[in-house]
């Protein structure tokens, strides 16, 4: 289904099992509302989320791409989260090499406790992205769209 | 290997070529094949050498054309005894192969020199006004590339001419050799890695630097030779490039998977990249694709203060961690 | 004329699914356009690419017998993709197929002739449809004996009919396994050996076989001493393929094809091709 | 046939523009470094001084084509009951090449004898090479890895193509080779070429003088059996290879694909995309057995294939066009004319099989 | 597989927001959906029986619920998709009411979303393979790691359960901080009558081998069956024959070792027994303080035991222990008070802490029970308590509530005054946390039958005035300064974790907070868990606590260890990594990453490869994502699933 035109934009999150997920979980519990764009694929570890699904979503059209995991010595594999924060900051800087705005992928850290710190996450990344504006899409209907904006710009 | 050295010099060529040869000799009998380069099908171009016999030493050329890595054939030769001619560069390959423990140290034969620098193909071919298919004549001094092609005589200023990798080398020398022919240079790795290529072109803006690549793998044609000439790309045939489980590409002609793939290359070399560029220059449709592993390293620079293939016994950064890391600020929501 | 497209399969429907062992099934399948399903003949031997979409195709030897107008048999092991995905289907499901393709089994040249057929494990798929054949057209040839070998009971296909090719009276039936088996009461012993127990006469005698690689290796030494000359030995072989009309390159032995001169060959024209199994 | 004709340089891109109009056309031009075919553009320079990095293979034969467009729909009553509707894609349109070169087009001759078999057409291949026009260009000068005369061609070899285009001063002079040729001449930007015939000949037998001397290669399909089973010959002769697919991608005569299927929830496509029979998968079977495991045997069959096997089943022709692509662009610099010529004069030792 | 969807209104929790119906319409539209409903509660016996019926009415292979977050009713369908015999990993929950309901009430775009879950869901159901679970023997004996009063109540809740219990204490003795309580809040117990004889039943319990003064220097495996290094320091004493006697003490020169039992309060001999009722009670030396271990004279104890054995040339010693759980009851240490510059850092004597208090307090301490002050030895008049003492302190890192200050610094305060009946305590506080059975009965006690003067507020100052200190605070509840002319200043010192606790939780692979306190598997519902299947956790090493929450948790671990027991073989958790042999090239990284040891080499063909222990392999999949080509996979959580839900999501 496509997202709601003029509403929505695709936003895809990887939330670690025993930490965010939880803590998104508690957002909903706690009754926080948050914008709708975000869709949520859960892991087992923020370990597990290799950082080239960040890039295969972004370049199958995702928006933007939001990762959370437990906070630093908290990860419920005792190290996950340590591999996964220097993995992503990698590739957090590198996007921009080849042409994606390092903002439209951000990690972050939110406890099962913490649903009014996710709430916020949420809220302001969604923001975030939509400043940002649609990102470019390489295949697909919109792809000769991008091809021209991006010849003009050469 | 920018490092201009004096016509003089020339003579050290030729007699650490022989020393080397001298080397190679002694060890021979003790391997099963060493590895160096020699003339090819032109006198612009060398091709891998694989020394098996004593007489097939003489054809041994050490020149500004001995551009191959030869560390890529090391893990396809693993369980043999195996000498390697190696540039400073090249050395870090193997480094990084002994690092992650793909040869062992035992079998393997390190022949160093001190490298001046190699050519880049691309820029004599540009000098030559876009043809090299007809070369009649070539002579390389320290300073000067002397090249006939279509009974014109060019001569070219060798700096011009080296590889972007060579005129910023910090490592001339092998960091590891068993056997070192000639003087050595001395290597600077203390020095900063120079990133200036990239970070002009990350100052582009967005629709100018994605348009770029676009256009750029608009021409790829999925021959992988950037993949199979990286001395690192260890996965061989079982690259997920062409695996349905996992399933990240699919084989048709379109520029999201080809940049993806790019995006692999870069991420799975991360903190093992040692910049050698053979993935570039292997490319037969000359798609800049070195670029992608320069920033992925000027990334690990930055962050982790690591450069990878001059210890074999560190461990490469995104396979170790920090409880606390200095350099990674994480965003404030 | 429009020329035909070769590849674009035939669809048809899955009509029954047996489970013929824990990795083994078998499909049997109709043509969606009776037209088609009517008009479509093939030889023993001869095999189809079955596609599921999505995932892909793969090749099997088509092992009900060619009498059999209704269905098409097909026993798939699962090994790749393509094979996990045929063994997630069920009664009523589509599939595409592309049918006759290759060589077939020279039943012509082996009439009035003993046969033997030595298969192992999913080896025996290719070898029913000949052996089915010549069961119905029985006075055609010779004495008729038949060694399936498997890993174990439990790994033996086709177990439903094993009993009546047992009681047949013009079929020696020999089943064999390759280690002891509770409850099990036929030979114990691997193939090339129980041939040898066997020890057919090579007389006027043609052999069959089909099986994993090293198998067929001990069993053309087996039949070699038996006496059976390279002309007599006939097997079939399997390779990766993807078009299946010769064009795409990945089946060839040298010069010969697997998809189009194979997969059928004698032991005498594998001799004769480069050494590439 | 009609007359030669002549084209002036000037109006050569005048020329292309007008055949563009009808047609898509190819030339070559430079994208980067290399020179590729690409579709046709009045504003951008094109390049036909050399041969071009790529040959224009994909024009006949893309990187990757759909074969079939499927679709899953399922009955409304019963959701089990699921119908699959599979559509042949066939390309439309006609296509005309200008720039290629005689080997790049020779090559197309070797795909015709198997795509164009009688029982197995492939019917892609025919629609896109029935409506593909060539314009080769001759070529004035062979390059060092030139060696088309090896293989019983030459650089003014029109075979395959449909017209030869010669350069002489300030212009091309055009001969038709078939009837698509024929139509291809008819703008009024064409003058009647006749009386260039003679500086033709010249171009073409001076190209040709270029060349040494070929070595005779009727052995070659018998010596590269012989040493079939020398996995030493074909080690040593794989030993700098990488396996990857420069040459064969590269390649005007190298025919092979895989066919993939790609899926997005209820609809997919199935691809078929150029393979390389130097990557380990190309035969790998999913037992995990691969009758070729080594660089040695996938190159052997590469250089079999070429000079022995297709010409055992093709009235003995080659399945090379010599355009040297496979040499320039390997990393490596490996040369299939050393190692053919090693297979001819390979003398089987003694005591050996 | 034929899929079956199951969209849950949840009463109106779901359906008020989502037009659920709508969301089973769309779901029949996906590849493999052949049954889309919605249902009113699907968690419901009604509910869940829909789901039975539907697999064998449309010969379901896979199911997809769409509902609650599947921490709260995974297991409960995935019993249920078992009860229809199908495996129970061939089931996908779309959570639609945590993060889609609850969150907001566009109803379009939340139906919108909830199809996109539930697409997501089914495109991973169709990757799902069944998975079965592999049984292993277990070694039904455990580990015990800390003698304090948590260590003590699980062991002997272990070994009276008929297990076979090993204790690692780090001390010479075991009974913790408990044993060096005087009393105990709110009964006034005497500490060491409660705690003694369960000490001695630890000594006597035939099921209980005990390593005093030993460490814990490596586990390995895992579950059912680890293997314990003990590492048993040297004592240079031979334990076997010492038979506590105490003459060695009596006669050692050497008066001058820092007395740990006694923290600090006093000197004791560097050849000691921490204290009469110690467990054991055996000597050992301490090579910091004796001379014959520094300077090599001396060796007076050796010449005076009667037993003989004294050995200065002792070793540390390695034993090798094989267990199938853990209990780690580590406890707590004191926050290091001496950052409170505003308190002295440390330089004056007469302020000390109220564990050093409890010492002074009580009648086998240092000071026979007598309150003196460190500096001169007179008694004290006026005592200020000071609360909150590296606890709630953001300024120290240490915002946490230690939780049990309050009590005992009420129960310091009426001790005082039983001791000193002519004394006056203060005690400032920010709040008083009395949470407990009788615990504010205490403190109002404390206030208003011992009239101690509670001043709410934080001390600024303490300086020395004269032989006096002078404490100068707020008192926030009047609005003005105080000044108190102190005698002795008892700090309530909150509790940090024990040194080495990181360390320890590292060799165990558990997990530990920022402070260093051991995370529990789930805040609520798994309070002695940790999430290394057969490590437990009881005491302040979760977490800073009191006595009864100890023993509590003692017990509660022991129950555990024992229910885990309770069977003879174990179930591994299928969801673990799986190498294909074909792909792994052997580079060794997913070893190098693995936290759990999980995976190791092998020869394969000559080849080397990676292998994974699927017992010890605990499902984190690092290994996967560090793995450049794919060859090794987690099971249910494989890269082709992951990949299918970025595609479900991302189509362009």
């Amino acid at each position: 289904m496509p997202v709601l035109t003029g509403k929505e934009l695709r936003i895809v999150g990887f939330l670690c099992n025993w930490c965010s997920y939880g803590g998104a979980d508690t957002a909903g519990i706690g009754r926080f509302n948050q914008p709708t764009d975000l869709r949520i694929i859960k892991v087992p570890c923020s370990g597990r989320i290799d950082p080239l699904f960040v890039v295969k979503a972004l370049m199958n059209g995702a928006d933007g791409v939001l990762v959370s995991g437990c906070h630093p010595r908290d990860c419920h594999y005792a190290e996950g989260n340590f591999y996964a924060r220097r993995r992503l900051e990698i590739m957090h800087n590198f996007l921009p090499i080849i042409g994606y705005e390092p903002e439209r992928f951000e990690y972050t850290w939110v406890s099962a406790s913490e649903g009014q710190r996710w709430q916020q996450v949420v809220t302001s990344f969604t923001e975030q992205i939509h400043k940002l504006g649609p990102a470019p899409k390489i295949l697909g209907p919109e792809a000769s769209d991008t091809l021209s904006l991006m010849q003009a710009a050469l | 290997m920018g490092n201009p050295r004096s016509e003089s010099n020339k003579g050290d060529q030729v007699k650490f070529q022989e020393e080397l040869k001298d080397n190679i000799r002694k060890a021979l009998p003790e391997l099963d094949v060493v590895i160096g380069w020699c003339g090819s099908f032109d006198p612009l171009h060398a091709t891998p050498h694989f020394m098996r016999r004593e007489e097939d030493i003489d054809k041994l050329e050490i020149s500004p054309l001995s551009v191959h890595n030869l560390a890529t054939y090391l893990p396809g030769l693993r369980g043999k005894k195996v000498g390697i001619v190696v540039k400073g560069c090249d050395s870090r390959s193997v480094v990084e192969l002994l690092q992650e423990n793909l040869i062992n140290r035992e079998d393997i034969t390190i022949f160093g020199f001190p490298c001046t620098g190699v050519v880049d193909q691309s820029k004599i071919k540009k000098a030559l006004g876009g043809h090299t298919g007809n070369i009649e004549f070539c002579d390389m001094s320290e300073s000067v590339i002397v090249i006939k092609s279509e009974d014109k005589a060019y001569t070219l200023p060798m700096a011009e001419m080296l590889a972007d990798k060579c005129s910023s080398c910090r490592y001339p020398d092998a960091v590891i050799s068993d056997y070192f022919a000639g003087e050595k240079i001395g290597n600077k790795g203390e020095e900063d890695a120079d990133y200036a290529a990239v970070e002009t072109f990350e100052n582009l803006s967005v629709p100018e630097r994605f348009g770029y690549w676009l256009k750029e793998f608009d021409r790829c044609i999925r021959c992988y030779a950037c993949r199979n000439a990286c001395p690192l790309c260890v996965c061989r045939d079982h690259c997920a490039a062409e695996s349905r489980d996992p399933h990240w590409l699919s084989q048709e002609n379109n520029v999201r998977d080809k940049l993806m793939f790019q995006v692999i290359h870069a991420y799975h070399l991360a903190g093992r990249c040692t910049e050698c560029g053979e993935c570039q220059r292997a490319c037969p449709v000359d798609i800049p694709v070195l670029m992608f592993k320069q920033k992925m390293n000027k990334e690990i620079r930055d962050t982790f203060q690591y450069e990878a293939g001059v210890d074999p016994e560190a461990t490469p950064p995104l396979l170790s961690f920090k409880m606390k890391e200095e350099n990674i600020t994480e965003k404030v929501w | 004329m429009k020329d035909k497209n070769h590849y674009l399969p035939e669809m048809a429907t899955i009509n029954e699914v047996i489970q013929e062992t824990h990795n083994i099934m078998t499909f049997r399948v109709t043509f969606n356009d009776p037209q088609v399903m009517e008009n479509f003949t093939f030889q023993p031997g001869q095999v189809g690419q079955l596609s599921s979409f999505g995932t892909g195709e793969a090749t099997f030897v088509i092992n009900s017998p060619p009498t059999r107008k209704d269905y098409l048999q097909f026993s798939v092991m699962r090994t790749g993709e393509v094979t996990s995905k045929l063994h997630s289907l069920s009664e009523g499901d589509q599939i595409g197929v592309r049918a006759p393709l290759g060589n077939f089994f020279p039943y012509e040249d082996m009439k009035g002739k003993d046969i033997v057929f030595i298969g192992g494990g999913i080896g025996m798929a290719p070898l029913r449809p000949l052996m089915l054949y010549m069961l119905d057209n029985r006075k055609d040839y010779g004495k008729i004996t038949l060694l399936y070998g498997a890993r174990s009971p439990v790994d033996m296909a086709f177990n439903y009919e094993l009993q009546s090719w047992l009681e047949r009276e013009d079929l020696e039936t020999h089943l064999t396994i390759d280690a002891k088996y509770e409850g099990w009461q036929h030979t114990v012993g691997l193939i090339p050996n129980v041939l040898l127990d066997i020890a057919p006469s090579s007389e006027n005698c043609v052999a069959v076989t089909c099986g994993p690689p090293i198998m067929i290796k001990f069993t053309l030494q087996a039949l070699e001493k038996l006496g059976f000359k390279d002309e007599q030995i006939v097997t079939t072989l399997e390779k990766r393929m993807k078009c299946g009309v010769g064009i795409c390159g990945r089946c060839n032995i040298g010069s010969s094809y697997v998809c189009m001169d194979g997969p059928v060959f004698t032991a005498a024209q594998l001799k004769e091709l480069p050494n590439e199994l | 046939m009609d007359p030669v004709k002549y084209l002036k340089s000037a109006d050569l891109m005048s020329w292309l523009e007008e055949l563009a109009r009808e047609n898509k056309v190819f030339a070559p031009r430079y994208e980067g470094d290399a020179v590729i075919f690409a579709p046709f553009d009045p504003k951008q320079e094109i390049s036909i001084k050399h041969a071009a990095t790529m040959p224009p293979k994909k024009t006949v034969f893309p990187q990757s084509e759909k074969l079939v467009d499927f679709t899953y729909s399922k009955d409304p009553e019963n959701l089990s009951r699921i119908l699959i509707e599979a559509k042949e894609i066939l390309p439309k349109g006609t296509t005309v090449v200008f720039g290629s070169r005689p080997c790049d087009v020779r090559g197309f001759t070797m795909f015709d004898r198997v795509y164009l078999a009688e029982k197995t057409t492939d019917v892609y291949y025919k629609a896109r090479r029935e409506n593909t026009s060539f314009i080769t260009l001759a070529c004035e000068k062979p390059e060092t890895t030139c060696f088309c005369h090896w293989v019983d061609s030459s650089p003014s070899d029109a075979s395959g193509s449909d017209v030869l285009a010669t350069p002489i001063e300030d212009g091309y002079v055009l001969e038709p080779f078939s009837e698509k040729g024929q139509k291809l001449l008819t703008s009024s930007l064409l003058e009647n070429g006749e009386r260039w015939i003679l500086e033709v000949k010249d171009v073409h037998e001076n190209a040709a003088g270029f060349l040494a001397n070929a070595p005779d290669l009727s052995q070659a399909p018998q010596k590269l059996l012989d040493v079939f089973d020398n996995m030493e010959f074909w080690e040593n002769a794989a030993a700098k290879c990488l396996s990857c697919g420069a040459c064969t991608y590269l390649c005007p005569s190298c025919y092979c694909f895989n066919i993939t299927d790609e899926t997005t929830g209820m609809k997919g496509t199935r691809f078929r995309s150029w393979d390389n029979c130097m990557s380990a998968q190309f035969t790998m079977e999913a037992s995990g057995h691969n009758p070729r495991p080594t660089k040695a045997h996938r190159l052997k069959n590469r250089v079999g294939h070429k000079f022995s096997y297709y010409p055992a089943i093709h009235d003995g022709v080659i399945s090379c066009c010599g355009c040297g692509r496979c040499i320039k662009s390997c990393p490596v610099g490996i040369d299939i004319r050393e190692i053919v010529q090693e297979a001819i004069n390979h003398e089987p030792a003694i005591g050996k099989e | 597989m034929k899929v079956g969807v199951f969209v849950c209104h949840c009463g109106s929790n779901i359906e008020a927001t989502v037009d659920t119906a709508a969301v089973a319409a769309a779901a029949r539209e996906f590849p493999g959906v052949v049954f889309a409903t919605d249902t009113m509660y699907t968690c419901s016996e009604p509910g869940q029986d829909e789901i039975v019926n539907a697999i064998k009415e449309h010969n379901l292979g896979g199911i997809v619920v769409a509902s609650c977050t599947p921490r709260m009713h995974e297991q409960t369908f995935r019993r249920t998709v078992e009860r229809a015999g199908l495996n129970k990993y061939l089931f996908e929950m779309a959570n639609i009411r945590e993060h889609v309901s609850w969150i907001g009430k566009d109803r379009e775009a939340n139906t919108n979303k909830s199809v996109d879950l539930v697409r997501m869901a089914t495109e991973k159901l169709l990757r799902n393979r069944p998975l079965y679970s592999k049984k292993f023997d277990i070694n039904k004996r455990v580990l015990v790691i800390g003698g304090g009063v948590a260590g003590i109540q699980a062991a002997l809740d272990c070994a009276d359960g008929g297990l076979e219990v090993v204790m690692v204490e780090k001390t010479s003795t075991i009974g913790g901080k408990m044993a060096k309580l005087d009393k105990t809040f709110p009964t006034v117990d005497c500490s060491s009558c409660i705690l003694g004889p369960r000490m001695v039943d630890v000594a006597q319990h035939p099921n209980i081998t005990l390593y005093a003064y030993s460490e814990i220097e490596e586990i390995n495996g895992y579950v059912g069956n680890f293997e314990i290094k003990v590492k048993k320091k040297a004592t240079y004493v031979n334990w076997d024959s010492c038979t506590g006697c105490g003459i060695c003490m009596e006669k050692c020169p050497s008066k001058k070792a820092t007395d740990y039992f006694n923290e600090g309060i006093g000197k004791t001999t560097a050849i000691n027994i921490p204290f009469p009722q110690a467990i054991p009670k055996k000597a050992k030396i301490d090579p910091d303080f004796c001379t014959k271990l520094t300077k090599g004279k001396c060796g007076v104890c050796a010449k005076v035991c009667p037993s003989g054995c004294i050995d200065y040339e002792m070793q540390d010693e390695f034993v090798t222990e094989k267990v199938g759980a853990i209990v780690t009851a580590t406890g707590y240490d004191l926050f290091d008070w001496s950052v409170y510059g505003e308190y002295g850092a440390g330089r004056y004597p007469d302020v000390i802490t109220g564990l050093q208090y409890e010492r002074m307090l009580s009648a086998s301490g240092p000071t026979g029970g007598h309150i003196k002050r460190p500096s001169d030895g007179k008694e004290p008049k006026n005592i200020v308590f000071i609360q909150c003492v590296g606890s709630r302190d953001k300024s120290v890192g240490r915002p946490y509530c230690t939780g049990f200050c309050c009590m005992y610094t009420a129960k310091q305060a009426i001790l005082t005054k039983d001791h000193l009946p002519d004394s006056q305590s203060y005690v400032f506080y920010m709040d008083i946390r009395a949470v407990g059975k009788l615990y504010d009965e205490f403190t109002r006690r404390a206030m208003e039958e011992y009239d101690t003067k509670y001043i709410r507020g934080r001390v600024s100052m303490i300086y020395p005035k004269g032989e006096k200190l002078l404490v100068r605070g707020a008192d926030t509840l009047m609005g003005s300064q105080v000044e108190v002319d102190a005698d002795l200043v008892v700090l309530a010192v909150g509790a940090e974790a024990s040194a080495g606790a990181s360390e320890l939780a590292e060799k165990l692979r558990i997990s530990y907070d920022s402070y260093g306190f051991y995370m529990e598997g789930h805040p609520k519902l798994k309070p002695v868990e940790t999430n290394t299947a057969g490590v437990y956790l009881a005491g302040a090493c979760q977490g800073p606590k009191d006595i009864p929450s100890s023993v509590a948790q003692g017990s509660a671990a022991a129950a555990k260890v024992l229910g885990l027991f309770s069977k003879d073989q174990l179930e591994s958790d299928p969801q673990v990594s799986i190498v294909d042999i074909k792909r792994c090239i052997g580079c060794g990284k997913c070893i190098q990453t693995c936290p759990f040891g999980a995976i190791k080499e092998m020869e394969f063909r000559g080849m080397v490869k990676a292998d994974v222990i699927e017992t010890i392999c605990q499902g984190c999949g690092i290994c996967t994502s560090t793995c450049p080509q794919g060859a090794i996979q987690l099971q249910h959580s494989t890269d082709n699933q992951i990949l299918s839900e970025v595609n479900a999501l991302c189509q362009f």
